[in-house]
């Protein structure tokens, strides 16, 4: 505990000198967030400079050991270090895929040249991946996937099309799902790496209903992808064919990953704030409607509760393993109603979809983006199968 | 009555539905006026082609060159309208405007009612004043002037009100903000000067004013009804607006719904039809039931009014809350069932959730006409 | 029309002369509902004098045929006398599981012999039948019932038991669905007629959670049921082994009658009844119960209007065929929401079981009582499933 | 702190599930006193049995002669009390009346600890005077008389008012019935003159009385903490009480829910388990998340209580509101699934459903709790 104490003095002057001005008001928009690779380019010098102390540091992944670019801290540290940024709202110096999601993976599963080179890239922000996972005909049944990778010898040729690629017209890299055995279903999948900028790799953005573009359709027109990088560095994780136990692996981290994040926004009571929000355009809150709040507000902190006991108990290995899925139902059925309430309180101001007083549309768009909560990641009826099989343990479920 | 379309309303639904279906639908009126950022936010052709066949005079008068009938008709074309998320000024024009101009002078009458029968001109309603439907509270003010008024306030959520030939404006002539009485309705022409409109496209893609009203001059003769007695006019007004909004809101369920079960009945995932899974079906079950009730309590809500039945204003807010939570059910669980490309704007589905949001707010929403109910029922 | 209006002044003159007063008092207990049948015993004379009236004008069972003891009423004719005896609160003179089921069952299968003699003795309340379908392995599954009747030639032995059998023990007659062959699952089911007091029927009543027992386990052991009770007189509906068709009739039926009663209680709405219940008890409502109110008055209003709705469209033949089960769906479930809000509002009061201030219980037996609505009949699973089968034409449904 | 049980505290879990489990079983003692019509609606034995556990004095001080434990240990006991539809005044004796106490004399502390502790004597509390839970409003009066008071009023829902040695009542020394000053708390004892009991029997097989006290005349003595002050020691128990309900209603919640899922997984129709029907897994995992996340709040709640937080107060009726939802849900889940038999008295689901609404009702349902989340909040 006193080792703590010194780390977290020692944090927060490293903070106060490092972390740029800038850096600490909250992201107001996409270009606040720095999410690296060949073709990034910084918003202004304090980025910059934020992302270099960072990545000097370990920072940009603060619990990875220090040889492949994090800063090696202990999980308690690491809260330390989540507790100084946000005392100083400091932004997240980089975002990436690469982080959240491969990164875990190469760890777990990764060979040791693989790690020395793709953790470091990720690490240092030089690299962006995206991931290829979900397919037109494979959403919820994403062992159905199609996309093929034809054995060549020392390559395979891919062919098919992946959907829901995240950012994939911006990213450099994919970790990518491939079928490399018709035979079997599931030891049938090869989880594959390889650049963007290949031949025969297209990618189409998907516009979303909030008018966003996130998200593309992702093309393989005969893409070669070379078996191995060089020593030790495989162009797939795990094993060949076995590539179905690293996504099993991602998709439960994924799972924690948001069901983790419900400490936040999503766990808030709301009643109070739009009570706040009414009076400030003249409104009232009709009784009703003050009603649901308050029945909201009850799930919102009984959930937040929830949130910290789950965090708790994964911390000493209580928790179901398949608890992460009742997290992300119903931290997600909770944040889809919350926005539909703060709809409701903003009335026909929160319609707007182009005005200066939405700064065009933000409530709207928010709201409309909590829809696909329930999708990504799993949709809440493969999270209420899930639940229904692993903890209730029902017959054929 | 019987809670079910006589046969000359049948054929009315028949000719209105493939009408809509042809015209309306969404590819050529929403898509496209929305992909072309319209600032209309409607197509004045398919407005004109409404005259035609009809629709735009049903609730005026004969004698005011109208077909005289009533909202169970009106309903008919506005649950098509709401099916194909037609936009058009039928909900603010031809019933809204239109109801509140019976109750104007033979002069008002013959000043806009043909336009708005030809499919020539629009006609809009600024009721609200704060971001919430509160028509309870009026605090914009219209002051004795010479022969006529001077209008000052302002206004929010007025649709079309930058498209419209005239908007309908309840001003408070009278009293303090929250009495009932002391309100008139004016039938405000576009070009009247003191006003001013600032025009922001909604979620649905529909275009609505914040409209100000800076000392605007208005002759005598833009009163509708009487001076200080305003507020019979508007309920009036605002008891048609909620009926065909509800109606309007029957057609989006449906649409939503029907378009759902479709994509249940394609979509494979782990070797079925999604179709087959039972958690669906029964969700999809659930739905249609609630769409039947919404439905039903919607035609019988335009029975009363048409019948001019007391329990008209009860049975409006029924209908009202009652289409709000069920079209809301349906959008949500349409989008859901759609599973991701739900999320698209490739799909229609998202423009349903879209467009319920935009119209149950309108002229209230489900708490509002719950609060209502209770309110009326005496507790 | 003026035919209408001259058979209601003439029916209102009827029941002037031949309702008695007693009999214009709503049914306060059990025994103010007369069942009939060989054990029956009259409250008192009214209730007497009432059914001895009503049988020979008909009226027990006013739109059955006059050869079989009804009345033979147009649905024109039914409907204002209905109206007039709800007028003056006349009570039902007989009730019966004869008029309301096995009856229509007969009009529509029976041959002329059964018609004659069992629709006569249910319109006069001789013979007191109940209905012997559920099985204890057999609920929401009915056909898959396995009491057995061994054909002897002459008769059936018939070996099994039933659940959920009406006051069995207080009825004459059961109408029953036995397997008569076993090879065929929906073609080898028997509808039987036979006596109560035949040899190796049993009954044991089923305490409900209400306190009461209107059901009861009826055990068949060795019953020898004759093929034909006479001339034209066959101790089964319809044909040996199509008793599924005459059941699924009936059920439909049913399905209809429960639905079809909801223009009254269930349909209402309730929230200022509760808040007149509250201050008469010195109490308030909070808020957010009215609110509750508020939302479940929307849904019961428009409920009533679909109620409204279905009937105009059942009398032309407009209605879906199975939109009886939806009816039955959103009724049930509407009235199990309506008496938890009404308990609810009832607070500490209405929880009480055993007091004079409640009567012994009623707000809380008559809860408990609905919770039975959405199992009985067909649950709302089935009404359900067959909502997505035979409306949504739902794929594998 | 953790939210889950320390090692303590796990061991008191295995110790209380299997103590309640064996002996205080529903067929043991719910249905064994029920069916004998008891007048007590519980086991003085099963009481007496809880002492020797070191239950009744959980929350008793050392000093006192009790344990000294916090709220998270008495709700693990409640837990399992809910689970088993346990019949007992431990809720009533050992939270209520124990809290209340500790803000007694060491003269009154001394009067009924060591019964109490000791399982031979019960208490009871008498707060409601209407049907609903409303203490904020106290309209028994306490008049000064002599050296001490003169009660006069009625109290409801007194549970096991008529077995109580000992009666803690809120009463009105001064001011008017809204107020929320002027409140004095007495331990009315059960020989008091002019104290009457009509106790009935309730939905779950409880006993509560209608207590009317007609001119009582207590000692000063009998004073629980300040004259007129009252009101702190009955937010103190009301506090402790609410927290308690939730963690025994937690109890009731994963009791029907066990029951029900264990239903699924042995009744067949149409030639399957229907616990392979996706409908009722969906269900029954929805379930399960309710019921996982009112289990929290709840102990969350007792940790801000045991720690002396002043958002104790508002957790502890978010975790009331939560729990009354989740019980609800699971009941009226587990009859629903259990089908007709779930009706029958032979099956105990319906117990659970009956013990839930009593439950649910006792120091404030789910309604009155929200409203006072939205009250603390500010809205």
């Amino acid at each position: 505990m006193a080792d703590l104490e010194a780390f977290r003095t020692e944090t927060r002057s490293w903070l106060e000198a490092n972390c740029p001005p800038e850096m600490r008001e909250p992201v107001r928009g996409e270009d606040d967030i720095y999410w690296g690779g060949r073709r990034a380019t910084f918003k202004n010098d304090a980025q910059k400079a934020w992302l270099e102390a960072c990545v000097a540091k370990g920072y940009t992944v603060p619990m990875w050991p220090k040889e492949y670019g994090g800063a090696g801290l202990s999980p308690a540290e690491a809260k330390v270090l989540r507790e100084e940024m946000g005392r100083i709202n400091a932004r997240p110096p980089l975002s990436s895929f690469g982080i959240w999601m491969l990164g875990p993976a190469l760890l777990h599963f990764g060979t040791e040249g693989q790690k020395q080179r793709f953790l470091n890239e990720i690490a240092r922000g030089e690299i962006r991946w995206c991931q290829g996972y979900s397919e037109p005909g494979s959403g919820s049944d994403l062992v159905s996937l199609q996309t093929f990778g034809e054995d060549k010898g020392d390559h395979w040729v891919v062919n098919g099309q992946k959907i829901w690629t995240s950012y994939a017209d911006q990213a450099d890299w994919i970790f990518c799902l491939v079928r490399t055995d018709k035979t079997d279903k599931y030891q049938g999948i090869t989880f594959m790496l390889f650049d963007m900028a290949s031949e025969g790799v297209t990618t189409k953005p998907i516009k979303l209903i909030s008018g966003s573009s996130p998200f593309c359709e992702t093309f393989f027109d005969n893409v070669a992808v070379p078996k191995s990088y060089g020593d030790d560095c495989p162009a797939y994780v795990g094993t060949i064919n076995r590539g179905w136990d690293v996504a099993k692996y991602l998709l439960g981290h994924e799972r924690e990953m948001i069901s983790g994040a419900d400490g936040g926004e999503r766990a808030a009571a709301i009643g109070a704030a739009m009570k706040r929000h009414a009076a400030k355009t003249g409104d009232d809150i009709d009784p009703v409607l003050r009603a649901e709040l308050a029945m909201f507000d009850v799930d919102a902190m009984a959930y937040a509760a929830m949130g910290e006991k789950f965090l708790d108990e994964i911390k000493v290995g209580k928790a179901h393993p398949a608890q992460p899925n009742m997290m992300k139902y119903a931290g997600t059925e909770l944040n889809k109603r919350r926005h539909e309430l703060v709809m409701a309180v903003g009335g026909s101001r929160a319609l707007e979809w182009e005005s200066e007083a939405t700064e065009n549309g933000k409530p709207s768009k928010a709201w409309l983006r909590t829809k696909a909560n329930s999708i990504e990641g799993g949709t809440s009826e493969v999270m209420l199968n899930v639940i229904a099989k692993r903890i209730l343990d029902l017959p054929g479920a | 009555m019987p809670l079910y379309h006589n046969e000359d309303q049948a054929m009315l639904a028949d000719t209105a539905r493939g009408f809509i279906a042809e015209e309306g639908n969404i590819a050529k009126q929403l898509r496209h006026w929305r992909d072309r950022n319209c600032k209309d936010g409607f197509g004045h052709g398919l407005w004109k082609q409404m005259a035609e066949m009809g629709f735009t005079g049903m609730l005026v008068e004969e004698a005011d060159g109208g077909l005289g009938m009533g909202h169970v008709e009106a309903g008919i074309v506005l649950e098509e309208i709401g099916r194909n998320l037609t936009p058009s000024p039928f909900l603010t024009s031809s019933v809204l405007a239109a109801t509140a101009l019976k109750h104007g002078s033979d002069d008002l009458r013959g000043r806009y009612l043909p336009g708005l029968i030809a499919g020539d001109s629009v006609a809009a309603v600024a009721i609200d004043e704060t971001a919430k439907h509160r028509p309870e509270r009026i605090t914009t003010r219209a002051e004795k002037s010479g022969n006529g008024f001077k209008l000052s306030g302002a206004k929010s959520f007025v649709i079309q009100g930058a498209s419209a030939d005239m908007i309908v404006v309840a001003a408070r002539t009278s009293g303090s903000d929250e009495d009932a009485d002391g309100i008139t309705l004016f039938a405000v022409p576009k070009d009247a000067s003191g006003m001013s409109h600032d025009a922001v496209r909604l979620v649905d893609s529909s275009m609505a004013t914040h409209t100000k009203f800076d000392g605007v001059e208005l002759d005598g003769d833009t009163v509708i009804g009487e001076v200080d007695g305003g507020r019979a006019v508007l309920d009036a007004m605002l008891l048609a607006g909620r009926v065909g909004a509800a109606a309007e809101g029957v057609g989006v369920a449906r649409g939503a719904m029907d378009m759902t079960v479709d994509y249940l009945k394609q979509r494979k995932q782990f070797g079925k039809l999604i179709g087959e899974f039972q958690a669906l079906q029964h969700r999809a079950s659930h739905l249609y039931s609630e769409v039947e009730i919404a439905r039903a309590v919607t035609i019988k809500a335009q029975q009363l009014l048409d019948a001019g039945s007391v329990n008209a204003e009860l049975m409006a807010s029924v209908a009202k809350a009652k289409v709000a939570k069920t079209a809301r059910l349906a959008v949500q669980e349409g989008v859901q069932m759609h599973g991701g490309i739900g999320m698209t704007d490739e799909y229609d589905i998202g423009l349903y959730m879209k467009r319920d949001r935009a119209l149950a707010e309108f002229l209230g929403d489900a708490y509002y006409h719950a609060n209502r109910v209770a309110e009326l029922s005496g507790y």
